[in-house]
């Protein structure tokens, strides 16, 4: 596909990746005042908080590194999407996809937060950098197990390209790595709990300890671009994740279905938990997800 | 490490006022090194509406709507203190008809239950499960409706007058009772369990968590939950019986570990409790007969010098009021002795060293702190 | 980390797949409980505006103000309320004496304007007017005291044989206690002929502090320990305890006052200016009216002489009440702070002929105060067979000492005090008493107690009896003949008796007793003055001084007022006090404005 | 508890007593034996609980009662000890060493009534008010509703009429023993 | 100790010409002015923004006084205010909607006014309860301010002691109403007439050791 085309598609899928993001947060609002007994807000109500939040007024000055980081967040996000493919044989929506492109998503999933933590801290006040320290830890701790179960998928394909992962998966659902190689699978979902940092694994924002962690100075506009940046990001780990394990998506519907799921089964745990302290966290993610994805590694080795 | 490394290492950072983990309008002030705190200071002041110094300028009567705004979650505590006292320094507690205890009960025990069942919500609340809440909440709201029923208010009763109550019992207030709280709440009671004492990640992070020291309880006057999770029955409905409580069948309840694990279990026993009174009281409540004494003209109603001490069990701990009178038709001096007064200040303020930051809501939750009730 | 305790917390799932609690948001799904206290409604026509409200409300959330024009028993004004203040304790409701003032069970009112948040109920229309749910007085609550310290009285049985007080009158305790259930609100102010203060004595009696109470009261009352023994206590009736209980025993409260203190004079403290020196004022009459002249005006330094036709002052609360009612000791003590107050008393002088206009010419002012002396005949055939006396002339017997007759059975004529007085003191006389009035028993003017006690004295009264003839019997003794009645609407109000024709009731009585009303008797002035005084009926007009169409000629009591009651005689001669002291310009003539409301501005 | 009285009286003096309850005795005591009496107190006998310290403004009579409640915890009694201090200058030994909750009551009453507690820690400290610059507010010569009329305008246009005026002015009601002005 | 003498504190009426519950006008130097330069398309923007701005009301979770209590069934299953799109903001850098529930303390309205300064405007009071309106219950207590309307612009009053639920919710409803109106403007008028609430702030608080504008 040329460039010129390829950019202005991939501007379609990020706009795409942002509304679905949105619609997936306000889905999961809903679903989550249903458990909790209430009704809960309309569908599109992230929609609306985003337009309100532009249509406000800043009234902040924290410095210019506090002004850039919503931007690194929402890059961070954005540049994850743009890294994976979506629906692999649909061009249009495999985004640049290159042949090391799980190596750089690897990096980018870092990106948004080391950004927040620059920006948050010359916010001033303290509860950003005590979120940002936690989120930061947090972040390491469930890396790990993250990364030995990508290890494990890398050296099961043989590659560093998520087309090829993706392409190795195809043909029936016995062939995703979910049950090929189901101790990285533990690993990595347990990670992903982590990663959507819904509860027990809450504890960057955790309003009742440090209202609201890191974006507790931004409003308004930037506001909007962190929502951007979180709506985006979780839209773009979500299709790696269903790329990675559930065999990606060959058409839209499929990538939506298999998203929500992924999406789904953080909310179906933190709905129902209270938050870990920090330290405990981080020793959850460095326990048995770690095991699973030593474990993981070891039977692709084993196997080979 | 010299005193001035120490202070650089440590944070100085406020919990509150505004802040969502804070119990109501107040603040603590805390250091902090890393993730523990390391002192912690109690400021309150921000609700300070100086109900003692109105009482002093109001009749009798007009006290009664001021007392119940001293605690918000549980204001008939107050209405009943007061009574009490006024009625044992004038001598109308003899005179106060049968149905008016009863009703006095059960209002008493109405409000305890409403109060547990958010502090039950609490508990898991401050550690940032909204499920269990958000349950509670509306539990209580369907105690709140038969508050409305009983006294044609949702939060502020003003029910409980000198010589009784203001109304009657509503026809059918029993059986509306019983199917629209009580069956719903034993109903929900078993999930609520499940999602807090089943959970393992409230276990982690409650038990052996703002552990209180056994020796402290007589010295400082802890009383509540806080002393019966320490595994010491001291309940004022037991120990300075009032009204028909030792007429009605019941324990207290205790359990051993003094956590906020402990702390929670005993809140969720003496809801079960509470359910089990209420529905004692209302088997038993004598269907006729007069609520209230006949009372004099209250707006020019004197009561003869004396001073007294009244105390009951509120959902917190025991509450207490002193009262003085000097003759004249307003009290002297009215003292009002929460539990929280030790709890949130003196009591939260020794646990505080070597909490982590995240502990702190919880803790004070556990405690059950009531800042208008320290400031009044 | 067990497995149950990683999986139970799931089970919370459960809920997301039941109907949520959540109340949906339509109009009315959950209004207010049947007695929720929402915003206030009150009955314009049934409140009486005593402010009972406003004053036990701690938030000095209410305020009254004038709406209505004031009557007695209704001050017009109406409770305002400020949902600023309101904290919704509904204790406004429930001390409310009227029980006008209510709660709705309606509770939104959301405004941008902070200065929106009150109105007047049922005045300003609110949604909410006319709630059939809400908050409500309830009888099982008062926190006003509605019942009466009850007053002892001697047993009817005793007190037949005795003429001792039939009332006992109240302990110190007792008043105390009576009078904490005054709420002061002043109505009563308003329907006192003579506008007494009396919210102020009974708090001063609340407060045990007899001696201020005292001076309240003599500050515009000159007799009041006559009427607190037989005042006809309009206040009373207007009392707002008393609009759903018993009224506050006001009589008895001023009674037990003023029973305290024998040396009057010592007591009260006269704080006003001499300023009638060497002026001189004849009273004619001492009745209460002019007592009350000759008090005030004496105190002020004027020179009045009282002349009386009979042996004592007092005029009817001396002849006309029984001394079971009003004993002599009290008039004694009454008369005794006239003469301390330099009051010259002439007694058993009738002034007749020309004396009236020496008088004149004497003094600075004459005021009459001679009452109504001559009764209303009956009208009915056989009026002047001997055995039918006239009431006044019985009473005047009996309390001037004389000796008096009733023979064994005696019917009374009449509603009225008098007839249950004369009835009452036939009684004591060893007779038995019927009384016969033309009406029902509830259109009797007499006092309820008087009727009460006369019935439980063993006095018959027969209603509806409308008298026909009084005939002779053989035996000496008199047939009264009366027939019975039935009342037929009329248009003037009241119903009025229609006598059914073709009955004849026959009655044997030693005496009839005729006590349907008196006249005034003009017969002693001059001819030429009592035409400017009286017009040809009889009735004399003042002007708003009290004094009548003949200069220097003042007026007052029963003569000038039909209510003839002794509370109004002394409002007409405080009136005349200072329509005197104008006239004689030490006082300016008042301007005729509108009365200077009072305002409390700043709340 | 009238043993525990008795007790008391043999080492103390004692200058009244009276029981309120069976479950409450109040005696008085002079300023100088409180410290002591609770020492022993807790020391020695059941009564081990401080439940509350308050004071009460007797202004007529120039002095500061100052109640300290003392409660048997197994044996469900309680005894209130009163003394009386001078209203100037007051100043009470502190039991913060007895009791370390009581540091919060001397603070309060400290700010509240301006009762000094020498050696006890957070006088002075604000606890409740801040920036307060009037009599200590509990006080019964502080004047709240003054003070409220000073600082803490209401919303103007509030007219109130009282009946018991206006009814006697309306009608006319005079005096007469006493001249107007 | 002496009994300091304390002037009585005039209530001055904010300055001529202010308009506190009036739309923004032409000119309006904290307005739209950065919009594109046409009338029409001005009107139509902003009118977009109030729309955006009315569905999505944050509120600072900040329990000022005892109304608080109510706001926690609002918050939860029995009322839940998040179907009309309204949330808890636990900073005030991210809230919209400042509920004064109740009473004020005077230590309380120190930082009630700097959390509001420090959220981005536009922003709302909601009044809860009758003290917010003329002191309620503790209208004579001398820690509690009377009028809340002296110190901070207040948009809507709700009556009530405490109000229900449901009232807050109409509370809510109406606030939303004017929001899209574009006439609660509160936040526009203490802007304006800043030196006139400051000053009134000031009286209030002796010990003033605030920025005077925490942005």
């Amino acid at each position: 596909m040329p460039l010129l085309p390829k950019i202005l598609w991939s501007l379609v899928g990020v706009l795409g990746a942002l509304a679905y993001g949105l619609a997936i947060g306000g889905i999961i609002r809903k679903v989550m005042a249903r458990i909790q007994g209430r009704i809960g807000p309309p569908v599109w109500q992230p929609y609306l908080d985003l337009g309100k939040n532009l249509s406000l007024r800043t009234a902040t000055h924290h410095g210019v590194m506090s002004f850039i980081a919503p931007i690194f967040r929402a890059g961070g996000g954005i540049g994850l999407y743009l890294l994976i493919p979506v629906v692999v044989g649909v061009p249009a929506l495999e985004n640049f996809s290159f042949s090391g492109d799980l190596l750089m998503a690897m990096y980018f999933m870092f990106f948004g937060s080391l950004g927040m933590a620059l920006g948050a801290a010359e916010a001033g006040h303290p509860h950003s950098p005590i979120g940002i320290s936690r989120g930061l830890s947090q972040m390491t701790a469930y890396e790990l197990p993250f990364a030995l179960a990508v290890v494990a998928l890398v050296a099961q394909t043989g590659s560093f390209s998520i087309h090829e992962i993706v392409a190795a998966q195809q043909g029936g659902w016995l062939h995703w790595n979910l049950i090929q190689n189901p101790l990285a699978a533990v690993a990595a979902f347990l990670a992903f709990l982590g990663m959507n940092m819904y509860a027990p694994f809450n504890i960057v924002g955790a309003p009742q300890e440090i209202p609201v962690g890191p974006p507790t100075e931004f409003n308004s506009q930037f506001l909007s671009l962190l929502m951007v940046g979180r709506a985006t990001f979780a839209v773009a780990k979500m299709v790696l994740y269903m790329d990675l394990f559930l065999g990606g998506a060959t058409s839209l519907p499929e990538a939506f279905v298999k998203t929500f799921l992924i999406y789904f089964w953080s909310v179906f745990v933190g709905a129902v938990f209270p938050r870990f302290r920090t330290e405990q966290a981080i020793r959850f993610f460095l326990g048995w997800p770690t095991v699973a994805g030593v474990a993981g590694v070891l039977l692709v080795m084993l196997n080979r | 490490m010299t005193t001035t490394e120490t202070l650089r290492r440590r944070v100085q950072l406020w919990f509150g006022p505004q802040h969502p983990g804070i119990t109501g309008n107040m603040s603590v002030q805390a250091w902090l090194e890393g993730d523990t705190l390391t002192q912690g200071i109690t400021h309150v002041g921000y609700l300070h509406r100086a109900f003692e110094k109105l009482m002093e300028r109001r009749k009798f009567i007009q006290s009664f709507p001021i007392v119940c705004r001293i605690c918000v979650p549980e204001p008939d505590t107050n209405e009943y203190l007061l009574a009490a006292a006024l009625e044992e320094l004038s001598g109308l507690d003899r005179e106060v008809p049968e149905k008016a205890l009863w009703i006095r009960t059960l209002v008493l025990e109405m409000s305890r239950l409403a109060a547990m069942l958010q502090v039950l919500g609490g508990h898991v609340g401050s550690m940032g499960l909204g499920v269990v809440p958000n349950w509670t909440y509306t539990l209580r709201d369907y105690v709140l409706d038969r508050f409305e029923e009983l006294t044609g208010a949702r939060v502020y009763h003003m029910y409980t007058v000198f010589g009784g109550v203001r109304r009657d019992l509503p026809e059918g207030f029993a059986e509306r009772m019983e199917t629209e709280v009580l069956a719903k709440i034993e109903a929900k009671l078993p999930v609520i369990d499940n999602a807090i004492f089943d959970s393992s990640v409230f276990r982690k992070r409650a038990i052996g968590v703002g552990v209180v020291p056994e020796e402290w309880a007589d010295e400082m006057g802890i009383s509540g939950p806080v002393v019966r999770a320490m595994g010491i029955p001291r309940d004022t409905r037991k120990d300075f019986p009032y009204l028909k409580y030792p007429e009605l069948d019941f324990e207290v309840v205790t359990t051993t570990g003094s956590d906020i694990y402990a702390r929670a279990w005993i809140r969720r026993q003496e809801i079960a409790q509470s359910v089990d009174l209420i529905r004692q009281i209302l088997r038993r409540m004598p269907t006729e007969g007069p609520y209230c004494a006949k009372l004099p003209n209250m707006l020019t109603w004197t009561i003869p010098p004396g001073q007294t001490y009244v105390r009951a069990e509120a959902s917190r701990g025991e509450m207490g009021y002193y009262v003085v009178t000097d003759g004249s038709d307003k009290m002297r001096r009215v003292h009002v002795r929460g539990p929280s007064y030790v709890h949130g200040v003196s009591l939260l303020e020794r646990l505080i060293p070597g909490t982590n930051i995240a502990d702190l809501s919880p803790l004070m939750v556990s405690l059950q702190t009531c800042p208008p009730e320290i400031e009044r | 980390m067990s497995l149950k305790n990683t999986l139970a917390p799931f089970s919370a799932w459960m809920q997301a797949f039941s109907k949520p609690f959540t109340v949906p948001d339509e109009p009315g799904v959950r209004p207010g409980a049947p007695r929720y206290r929402g915003w206030h409604i009150n009955d314009r026509e049934t409140c009486i505006g005593c402010g009972t409200c406003a004053e036990i409300c701690q938030n000095v959330a209410i305020d009254m103000v004038p709406v209505d024009e004031p009557t007695k028993g209704d001050s017009g004004l109406r409770p305002k309320v400020d949902y600023g203040r309101c904290c919704w304790c509904a204790l406004c409701v429930d001390v409310c004496p009227s029980g006008s003032l209510a709660m709705s069970n309606e509770y939104v009112w959301v405004d941008h304007d902070g200065d929106a948040f009150r109105y007047t109920p049922g005045v300003d229309e609110k949604p909410w007017d006319g709630a059939e749910l809400g908050w409500r007085k309830d009888e099982g609550f008062d926190i006003v005291d509605h019942e009466r310290v009850p007053m002892g009285h001697l047993d009817p049985e005793e007190r037949i044989h005795t003429w001792a007080e039939v009332v006992v009158g109240y302990t110190e305790e007792e008043a105390r206690r009576e009078a904490a259930r005054c709420v002061e609100c002043g109505l009563c102010v308003a329907a006192c002929p003579a506008h007494m203060h009396i919210p102020d004595y009974i708090a001063a009696i609340r407060d045990g502090d007899d001696v201020r109470a005292l001076n309240v009261i003599y500050d515009n009352n000159s007799m009041p320990e006559m009427c607190g023994k037989v005042c006809t206590r309009r206040c009373e009736s207007v009392c707002s305890i008393g609009v759903n209980g018993d009224p506050l025993a006001i009589r008895w409260l001023k009674r037990y006052v003023t029973e305290r203190f024998d040396d009057l004079k010592s007591v009260l403290d006269v704080d006003v200016e001499r300023v009638g020196e060497g002026r001189k004022i004849a009273v004619i009459g001492g009745g209460p009216s002019g007592i009350t002249v000759a008090y005030y005006l004496a105190i002020r330094g004027f020179e009045v002489t009282i002349h009386e036709a009979l042996p004592q002052l007092g005029g009817a609360t001396f002849f006309g009440i029984p001394k079971y009612r009003f004993p002599m000791p009290s008039l004694e003590k009454q008369i005794k702070l006239l003469e301390d107050a330099g009051v010259k008393i002439v007694t058993n002088h009738r002034v007749e002929g020309d004396e009236l206009r020496r008088m004149l010419e004497e003094n600075d002012a004459v005021f009459i105060g001679t009452g109504l002396m001559k009764p209303y005949r009956l009208g009915a055939e056989g009026e002047d067979l001997p055995g039918v006396v006239y009431a006044l002339d019985l009473l005047r017997d009996k309390n001037i000492g004389r000796e008096v007759e009733v023979g064994e059975r005696v019917v009374v004529v009449g509603g009225g005090n008098v007839a249950i007085d004369a009835a009452r003191v036939s009684r004591r006389l060893g007779a038995e008493v019927t009384i016969a009035y033309r009406r029902r028993i509830v259109d009797m003017p007499a006092d309820d107690e008087e009727i009460e006690d006369a019935e439980a004295e063993g006095v018959e009264i027969i209603p509806q009896a409308i008298p026909l003839r009084v005939e002779r019997t053989d035996d000496g003794r008199l047939d009264f003949v009366w027939g019975p009645a039935e009342m037929v609407p009329s248009d003037r109000g009241r119903p009025r008796p229609k006598l059914i024709e073709g009955v004849e009731h026959h009655m044997v009585v030693d005496r009839v007793i005729v006590a349907i009303g008196q006249s005034a008797d003009h017969s002693w002035m001059p001819p030429d003055i009592a035409e400017k005084v009286a017009d040809a009926k009889g009735w004399i007009t003042v002007d708003h001084n009290g004094m009548t169409g003949h200069r220097g000629i003042f007026a007052g009591g029963d003569l000038v007022n039909d209510t003839a009651d002794a509370i109004s005689a002394i409002a007409d001669g405080l009136r005349a006090v200072e329509g005197i002291q104008r006239f004689l310009g030490i006082l300016p003539e008042r301007e005729e404005t509108e009365p200077e409301i009072p305002v409390i501005t700043v709340r | 508890m009238k043993t525990i009285i008795d007790d008391i009286r043999a080492r103390f003096s004692v200058e009244w007593e009276h029981e309120q309850r069976a479950d409450l005795a109040q005696i008085g005591v002079a300023p100088g034996t409180v410290v002591p009496l609770l020492t022993w107190m807790k020391l020695h006998t059941p009564f081990v609980q401080l439940n509350h310290l308050s004071v009460v403004d007797w202004l007529e009579d120039g002095e500061f009662q100052l109640t300290y409640l003392l409660t048997d915890p197994h044996g469900h009694r309680s005894l209130m000890v009163c003394t009386r201090i001078p209203r100037e200058e007051a100043t009470m030994e502190s039991v913060h060493e007895l009791w370390p909750q009581a540091v919060t009551y001397e603070q309060e009453i400290n700010e509240m009534f301006g009762i000094h507690f020498p050696g006890s820690p957070r006088q002075g400290v604000p606890f409740i008010l801040e920036g307060w610059d009037d009599l200590p507010p509990m006080r019964r010569d502080f004047d709240t509703v003054a003070y409220m009329h000073a600082h803490h305008p209401s919303r103007p246009g509030r007219e109130h009429v009282d009946p018991r005026v206006y009814v006697g002015k309306v009608f006319g009601e005079r005096g007469y023993l006493h001249d107007d002005d | 100790m002496e009994k300091r003498k304390l002037p009585v504190l005039p209530v001055a009426a904010p300055p001529e010409g202010s308009r506190p519950h009036a739309p923004l006008g032409e000119g309006c130097f904290l307005g739209e002015e950065e919009l594109p330069k046409a009338p029409a398309l001005k009107e139509a923007l902003a009118t977009i923004k109030n729309w955006f701005r009315a569905q999505s009301l944050w509120v600072m979770a900040y329990g000022t006084g005892c109304g608080a209590i109510e706001l926690r069934p609002l918050t939860t299953a029995r009322f839940d205010m998040e179907r009309f799109g309204m949330a808890m903001r636990p900073t005030p850098r991210q809230s919209n909607v400042l509920i004064v529930s109740g009473y004020l303390a005077t230590k309380s309205l120190k930082r009630v006014i700097r959390a509001y300064e420090q959220m981005p405007s536009p922003k709302w009071i909601v009044g809860l309860g009758s003290c917010t309106i003329n002191g309620g219950m503790y209208w004579d207590s001398y820690n509690t301010i009377n009028r809340l309307d002296l110190y901070l612009p207040v948009d809507v009053y709700i009556a009530g002691c405490m109000p229900r639920p449901e009232a807050l919710i109409e509370g809510f409803k109406y606030l939303m109403e004017r929001v899209k109106k574009g006439e609660a403007n509160g936040w526009h008028h203490y802007l304006e007439n800043l030196d006139w609430y400051k000053a009134n702030q000031k009286k209030l608080i002796t010990d003033w050791n605030l920025p005077d504008y925490n942005w």
